[in-house]
């Protein structure tokens, strides 16, 4: 039941914020989403699953009621956690957290919405990662997405009603597409499933029940699902081209909704594309591997070359987690245990990483109001400690050994290369792997001419040091990163655990 | 079938017997045509405006209370019919009388809604009118 | 007897009728006159077959339908008055202060 | 639990409905007492009391499984004019909770004007009309209950006699009911015609022998449906909706768009489901499932196409719930010999009971804004949020409640009729349904963008609060919540109702 | 309740569809006027009930002309003069008995004035209006002695419909006379008629529920039985007796429902000049007078039905006593005239409204009751 107490605490919190005065929501807020980041702690250090949860492995926290049936399908409460989902649960906690923290400067208006809506995101995030029944994963997951409209649209910039409206309508028309993609393949499961449960659905489709519906083959129904749902995923993640949307978002988002978005929910994304469609049909994934992984080449060189051409720091920022994500689908693709796993541990580095820069980027902007790289220079004069997070951030992007992201770009690359999923593995993971190089020169391109040199901006106020509150999440997701980078082990071997079932498949690969 | 031709004749003999009158007066009076005697009667006075004047509301309203009363009454003659017959055919009194009262028990409370909210009030003083408009405004 | 396929054919007869003077008219009260004459037709159906069939269940049911239709009319009288306190006419297309 | 009918004598099962009647009599004779003082609190609390009574006696038969398959099947009174099963007291639940909402809101709405007692009253009595239209087992009473939910709805939308919109309203909805039912009485002479009887069971036996009198028997079907299409707001009787809706008092609105609509529907269900059984009518060549769905493509695509083009608030709402009438027609379209007819039915009965909840609170939100004196456009709510952040939110959860969007009662209503019609092989309504949800998004979410995200376009002076119609519009909201987690039972119930209807 | 009337298929006591085809051919429960005729004239068929009907109506018609004709220009002012104390018509004729014919010649020859502006067909319709519907009420009233044209099934209730068809005579003749005073009068006429028409229809009702059936030979026939017998005599079971109460209703009603005093609304002359009937002039005036006289008694042949035995009576024939009852009824309209002042027009709907609606409810109920306890 702890999954529940940590989704219903969150729930709770997100209310009693909601009606707080605004003059104390957001210590209110801080104080009481620590409740949730204890919580998982406490699941992360009694974790005992095995296995995926998918793959008739042993769930961590499980707990399954029969919810209500319609129509001869049961659907459930259903949660737990396994070892994908546990890292995630805990990268959302943490982050969660440390991004209301730094929301006290920037937000300075309705605070209590801010702060119960960031809560209520939190607890929705949760649900997404613990859910084990496709249905209400799913009412998690659309779920999600409201107070990410609100929190864009009231509180963004200048033109945050577009970038609002965009986001919805992009990630709410690739649900739909999702949606009809997995029902129409529950329903050619027949009678072999009577529940959306998702466990029960996978087996049922790895043993390959899937029958014609309305008269479309199997094979057909299968690729068109798969195509669809990835479809769905892909603009969440977001791959190139559905990627427009994210700059956007980000752009306009204050900082603490930017690390938020770019921290957790583009995981959800790749989590999504991990539990459905790569260990569920993994024949049709693997049927397909030439088209994703020259999609997950593109969005790495293609978001890369994007971010090189940026000013803005934030949409530096936010193009190059297109190109991180890129990565993941590689990691994906390979199947192999490296590159499964390396990808979802690629998926809480990039959290941590993108969530430190944004939340960086957001503590230079409060000082400077600006975040046009050719509008300052010099700010390691004035914010000496922000500017040394910041690049070390910007190092772990790049990959820089002993941090988060050098780990998971190395288990993807490893994982990739060694891949024999379609006979150009090694070849696209080189090209990929070029995409490190533009990442180095676009981050050291624009590190170089904001922080280092003379100190330049027109302001008539004194640029100083951030405050307290601002600087230590930045310690924060700093160490944390560090940690991961040192002892990838803490998370990395619970996902393997995780992630090696669901590599075992019909097939010939192995 | 018959009796209703027979009321059919009785209903011809009646519209006969006026229109025969109106022939054998067609035939009988004279007419002579003379400015100022077909002007509308209006005291000996000019007639002015137009002969369909505004007249009270009350008149809208028990037409209103009649319609609904008197098809009201369309529906209590079936039951008249019948009550009898259907008492002595074995029904018990609860049985046929009891719909009857509720029924007309609804009547009364409409009657009486109808009397109290001034429905059937032909002349209303001016101090109650006003204390409407006072609720109105 | 006359036979009851005529009665159907006189019952759809004043229902076209109505149904004509429903499409033609824009004076309230001939609208309603028209509606009158729609249900009127349907209770000749009701007769009529009430006869053919047998039973009474159409005749009670045409009472029932009298009934409604003068309810009907007291309720439309009451809106077309104050159709016309407020519009100054009862023909039905003036009333177009909608969208506003 | 203990079947009800070993307990209480058969005519209670009735009582929710009586309940309502009886109301509409003690607002009368309360009335009656001082007609000249306006006691606003005592006639919304007669309303609200006798609603919430209908409403819990009417759940606790249900329940109780009165007039269920479980416990003895349908009760039947006056010879089966009259039917008490699940079907009539679910939607019986719908319209006292409705009722009950429409009476606490229009305690604010309502001050300083006139004929209050007679409001209230004939809300009630719409109310009873609607709920014996629920348990019409004759044609005769279906006639004649649907009159007796019209004939006050009527005049409770010209209710505001001094505004020509709500007149210019009541006059539109009164010309086109009134035409309607005089199509759906010659309708019903049909039918009368061709079978000799009114009682739906023995419509259903007797119409399969129509021989050459089918072409009648069609017609008879099509005007019977027409006078649905009417009371549900479906094209091509559609017309009246967006005006009355708009022009109507905002509670009435509510009302109307909500418990007329399931009235309309109950009895739908009921009279084709029993009286034209598709096994043996379909094969005549009446083949009125067919007539259903292409109403029901029509109207949603029509609703949802007009309401994307509106600039007032209550008016898009109006055709947002001529669209819903198409979603709910598909209870009647997904229908085939040996379908899954049931669950069908039974989801689309629970998508008008959750609709009721976030339909009438939506249109309640329209009128606490009217209340506040706050324009009708989108415009006008620019910045409602700042000033009053808990409606805004409830209103909030309408709106995604109507679009479908997962976390509230409206995804899963939806989704189960998606559902019911696909498993009955009609997935292309539901493909059609689907997509008028996502374009509904689109001015559903304009609502929500102009309260929470536009900026104030000038300065607002809200006043007080007016206490009912907040706290109608947040049971609204919390039912609309609660009806996500709890629509297990809700759709078990209701689909458990319709298949008995064919069994 | 509801049981009954929606029940498909179950006989109720008013015969089913095919009962009543079954009555046509036998003829209803007494033998009629126009059977009488045709079967002097060795007539049958249809040809025989067209004949019959067309030569019995015109008896009966003819018979309520030569009443009214002697009420209206001889008896009225007779009997006027007598409450006066003068001496009315007596130089024409036995007892002034000729002056019928010299008004009848009158009157007929008057010019036919038509004031400007009328509305032409209705204008001349309202005037055939009102006798055609007086005297369609007699087709179903028994007279006595065989003299009844027709006997169906729904006898009284069409005879309140028949006498209902005035009203639209009254409003059609103050509308179309584009005259002030016209039209008000009608609207009174009409506010008056519709005030009273429930209390009548009511109290007729409590009648009926004794009697079980609307036909009227029956209900006549229900009043033969002897109630009681005081000192040798039988006092006959008339519903005058039964239930006074209804009789004193109905007679009130009845007098509002043809305009006589204390009712005479419509055409009081010192209010409104002669009310819908102002610009009427010639045969046209003499339509309306008939009209109104023929109403008269079939008010008094009403009331003779439901509450006086209807042709019932010793000794004479049936018919004598019939127009005896009538008379009766004349008379005391007349007496009324000279006797009862003029009620206000707001005090006549609110005694209609408030007083003899509920009393006719208050009557029907505890009618119902008692046949309830009786029966």
């Amino acid at each position: 039941m702890i999954i529940e107490a940590l989704i219903a605490v969150t729930f709770i919190a997100a209310m009693v914020v909601m009606l707080a005065p605004d003059e104390v929501a957001g210590r209110l807020a801080a104080v009481l989403s620590l409740l949730p980041v204890v919580g998982s702690l406490y699941m992360w250090s009694g974790f005992d699953a095995t296995g995926n949860a998918l793959m008739g492995g042993s769930v961590a926290f499980e707990t399954k009621l029969s919810w209500l049936e319609l129509g001869g399908y049961t659907l459930n409460w259903h949660v737990g956690v396994d070892g994908i989902a546990l890292p995630l649960v805990v990268l959302t906690t943490l982050l969660s957290t440390l991004a209301i923290v730094s929301a006290w400067t920037p937000i300075d208006d309705r605070q209590s919405q801010f702060y119960g809506l960031m809560l209520f995101m939190e607890a929705n995030l949760l649900g997404v990662f613990t859910a084990l029944d496709f249905f209400v994963w799913f009412v998690f997951w659309e779920a999600v997405l409201l107070p990410m409209y609100f929190l864009i649209g009231v509180w963004g910039g200048p033109r945050r009603k577009y970038a609002a409206i965009k986001f919805f309508v992009y990630t709410n028309i690739a649900s739909l597409a999702m949606f009809i993609g997995f029902i129409a393949l529950v329903f050619g499961l027949g009678d072999s499933v009577s529940s959306l449960d998702m466990p029960a659905i996978a087996a049922a489709l790895r043993a390959g029940e899937l029958g014609s519906l309305y008269g479309i083959p199997a094979a057909t129904l299968q690729s068109v699902a798969f195509i669809a749902m990835f479809l769905g995923f892909a603009v969440k993640v977001p791959i190139v081209p559905f990627h427009t949307w994210l700059p956007d978002a980000h752009v306009e988002a204050p900082s603490p909704v930017s690390v938020m978005l770019a921290g957790v929910l583009l995981k959800m994304g790749t989590y999504a594309l991990l539990r459905f469609n790569f260990t569920m049909m993994p024949e049709t994934a693997t049927a397909f591997a030439v088209p994703i992984a020259l999609i997950a080449v593109i969005s790495v060189i293609y978001g890369a070359m994007l971010a090189l051409a940026q000013q803005d720091l934030k949409r530096i920022v936010a193009y190059s987690s297109v190109s991180s994500m890129g990565y993941v689908i590689l990691g994906l693709i390979a199947y192999t245990t490296y590159g499964v796993g390396g990808a979802t541990f690629q998926m809480i580095a990039h959290g941590l990483i993108s969530g430190l820069m944004f939340m960086a980027v957001g503590v230079i902007y409060n000082a400077t109001h600006t975040r046009m790289v050719g509008d300052m220079s010099g700010m390691a004069d004035r914010m000496p400690v922000t500017t040394g997070i910041l690049i070390a951030g910007a190092f772990g992007y790049m990959g820089l050994p002993l941090m988060a992201g050098f780990a998971g770009e190395f288990f993807i690359f490893k994982g990739a290369f060694a891949s024999t999923v379609t006979a150009g593995m090694p070849l696209y993971t080189a090209a990929a792997m070029f995409g490190i190089v533009i990442v180095a020169g676009y981050l050291l391109f624009a590190m170089q001419r904001t922080l280092f040199g003379a100190f330049r901006l027109e302001t008539d106020y004194e640029v100083g040091p951030a405050a307290l509150h601002e600087t230590v999440p930045l310690a924060v997701l700093l160490v944390t990163i560090i940690v991961l980078g040192v002892a990838p082990d803490l998370f990395f071997g619970m996902i393997q655990d995780a992630v090696n079932p669901l590599l075992d498949f019909g097939g010939e690969l192995s | 079938m018959n009796q209703w031709i027979a009321i059919g004749a009785l209903g011809l003999v009646g519209v006969g017997i006026p229109i025969g009158m109106m022939v054998v007066s067609a035939l009988l009076r004279p007419t002579i045509t003379e400015q100022g005697k077909t002007v509308i009667y209006e005291s000996g006075e000019v007639p002015t405006g137009t002969a369909h004047v505004q007249f009270n509301i009350q008149y809208y309203m028990v037409a209103l209370l009649f319609v609904v009363f008197d098809v009201e009454t369309v529906l209590i003659f079936p039951w008249t019919l019948i009550y009898r017959p259907a008492l002595e055919g074995g029904a018990t009194l609860a049985q046929v009388l009891v719909p009857m009262l509720v029924f007309i028990g609804v009547l009364a409370i409409a009657l009486v809604w109808a009397w109290r909210n001034g429905a059937v009030e032909w002349v209303k003083s001016p101090r109650a009118s006003r204390r409407k408009t006072e609720r109105q405004s | 007897m006359v036979p009851v396929q005529w009665y159907l054919l006189l019952a759809t007869a004043v229902f076209c009728i109505g149904l004509f003077g429903i499409l033609t008219r824009q004076n309230a009260l001939l609208f309603l006159m028209s509606v009158e004459l729609m249900l009127n037709a349907a209770n000749i159906n009701l007769v009529a077959f009430s006869a053919y069939w047998g039973n009474v269940t159409g005749q009670t049911f045409s009472l029932f339908t009298m009934a409604l239709a003068a309810a009907e009319v007291a309720v439309g009288i009451g809106i077309i008055l104050v159709l016309y306190r407020n519009f100054n006419d009862v023909d039905v297309t003036l009333a177009k202060e909608m969208r506003w | 639990m203990i079947p009800i009918q070993t307990q209480l004598p058969t005519w209670a099962a009735v009582t929710p409905t009586l309940l309502l009647a009886l109301t509409a009599l003690v607002l009368f004779l309360v009335d009656s007492i001082d007609p000249d003082s306006t006691r606003p609190t005592a006639l919304a609390g007669i309303a609200a009391l006798g609603s919430v009574s209908a409403l819990a006696v009417a759940g606790w038969f249900l329940l109780a499984g009165t007039g269920q398959t479980g416990s003895g099947g349908a009760i039947e009174l006056y010879s089966g004019a009259i039917v008490v099963d699940g079907l009539s007291l679910f939607f019986t639940v719908i319209f006292a909770s409705v009722a009950a909402m429409v009476s606490v809101a229009s305690y604010d709405y309502l001050r300083d004007r006139t004929y209050q007692a007679e409001f209230y009253s004939l809300v009630m009595l719409a109310a009873t009309g609607m709920s014996l239209m629920g348990s019409s087992g004759s044609l005769a009473t279906v006639f004649v209950s649907l009159e007796l939910t019209s004939l006050p709805s009527y005049a409770l939308v010209a209710f505001l006699k001094k505004n020509r919109g709500s007149v210019e309203a009541g006059l539109k909805y009164f010309l086109v009911g009134a035409v309607s039912s005089a199509v759906f009485a010659f309708g019903i002479s049909l039918i009368y015609a061709v079978t000799g009887s009114l009682l739906l069971s023995e419509v259903a036996s007797a119409i399969g022998s129509a021989g050459d009198l089918v072409g009648v028997a069609g017609i008879g079907v099509v005007m019977i449906a027409g006078g649905f299409a009417f009371k549900t707001a479906s094209v091509p009787f559609h017309f009246w909706a967006p005006e009355a809706y708009e022009g109507a008092p905002a509670p009435i609105s509510a009302f109307l768009s909500s418990a007329s609509k399931a009235a309309g529907f109950a009895v739908a269900f009921r009279v084709f489901a029993v009286a034209f059984p598709i096994d043996s009518v379909v094969s005549m060549g009446i083949d009125w499932p067919l007539l259903f769905a292409v109403l029901a493509v029509v109207t949603m695509t029509l609703g949802n196409f007009a309401a994307a083009t509106q600039e007032n608030v209550k008016r898009m709402l109006a055709y947002s719930s001529v669209g819903h009438a198409g979603y709910a027609l598909i209870g009647l379209a997904a229908l085939s010999s040996g379908g899954p007819n049931g669950s069908v039915m039974g989801a689309s009965m629970a998508h008008l009971l959750v609709y009721g909840f976030m339909n009438t609170g939506a249109f309640l939100f329209v009128a606490m804004v009217e209340h506040w004196d706050v324009g009708r456009t989108f415009e006008d709510y620019n910045g409602l949020a700042t000033q009053a952040p808990v409606a805004c939110l409830a209103m909030t959860v309408f709106m995604f409640s109507l679009a479908g969007l997962p976390p509230f009662g409206g995804f899963l209503s939806k989704y189960a009729l998606f559902y019911g019609a696909i498993q009955g092989g009609f997935w292309w309504l539901a493909a059609v349904g689907a997509i008028n949800s996502a374009l509904s998004l689109f001015y559903y979410s304009r609502v929500v963008k102009a309260m929470w995200i536009e900026d104030p376009s000038g300065t607002f002076d809200l006043g007080a609060t007016p206490l009912g119609i907040y706290v109608a519009v947040l049971v609204a909201a919390v039912g609309t919540l609660v009806l996500l987690p709890a629509f297990g039972p809700v759709v078990e119930t209701a689909q458990s109702a319709a298949t008995a209807l064919f069994a | 309740m509801g049981s009954v009337l929606l029940q498909s298929g179950t006989p109720t006591p008013t015969g089913t569809a095919n009962a009543s085809a079954a009555n046509a051919s036998a003829g209803g429960p007494v033998t009629t006027l126009p059977e009488t005729i045709s079967g002097a004239l060795g007539l049958s068929g249809t040809l025989g009930d067209v004949v019959g009907g067309l030569i019995g109506a015109f008896l009966i018609a003819n018979i309520m002309l030569g009443m009214t004709a002697l009420a209206g220009p001889w008896a009225k002012r007779k009997i006027t003069a007598a409450f006066t104390d003068r001496i009315a018509v007596n130089r024409v004729g036995p007892f002034g008995l000729l002056i019928i014919v010299a008004d009848a010649v009158r009157l007929l020859s008057k010019e036919l004035i038509v004031p400007d502006g009328v509305d032409r067909p209705a204008w001349d319709l309202a005037p055939i209006i009102l006798p055609f519907s007086a005297l369609l009420g007699f087709a179903v009233i028994p007279l006595g002695s065989g003299l009844q044209l027709a006997d169906p099934e729904t006898g009284i209730v069409f005879a309140f419909a028949a006498a209902s068809i005035a009203s639209l005579g009254l409003v059609m003749a103050g509308y179309a006379s584009n005259n002030k005073y016209s039209l008000l009068g009608s609207l009174r006429s009409i506010a008056q008629n519709l005030a009273y028409e429930i209390p009548l229809v009511l109290t007729a009702a409590s009648v009926i529920l004794f009697a079980g059936t609307f036909r009227t030979s029956e209900i006549v026939a229900a009043q033969t039985e002897t109630l009681v017998t005081i000192a040798g005599i039988a006092i006959p079971g008339w519903y005058a007796f039964v239930n006074p109460f209804a009789f004193v209703l109905f007679l009130a009603a009845n007098m509002a429902e043809i305009g006589r005093n204390p009712f005479d609304i419509p055409e009081a002359p010192t209010e409104i000049v002669a009310g819908y009937q102002t610009e009427y002039s010639s045969v046209y005036f003499v339509l309306f007078y008939l009209g109104e006289f023929i109403h008269i008694f079939l008010g008094g042949a009403l009331i003779a039905v439901l509450f006086l035995g209807g042709p019932a009576g010793p000794v004479l024939p049936g018919f004598v006593w019939m127009v005896i009852k009538m008379w009766a009824f004349f008379l005391f309209t007349q007496w009324c005239r000279s006797a009862v002042p003029r009620v206000r027009i707001d005090q006549l709907i609110e005694i209609g409204w408030k007083g003899m609606l509920v009393l006719s409810l208050a009557n029907l109920v505890l009618t119902a009751v008692l046949v309830g306890v009786i029966a």
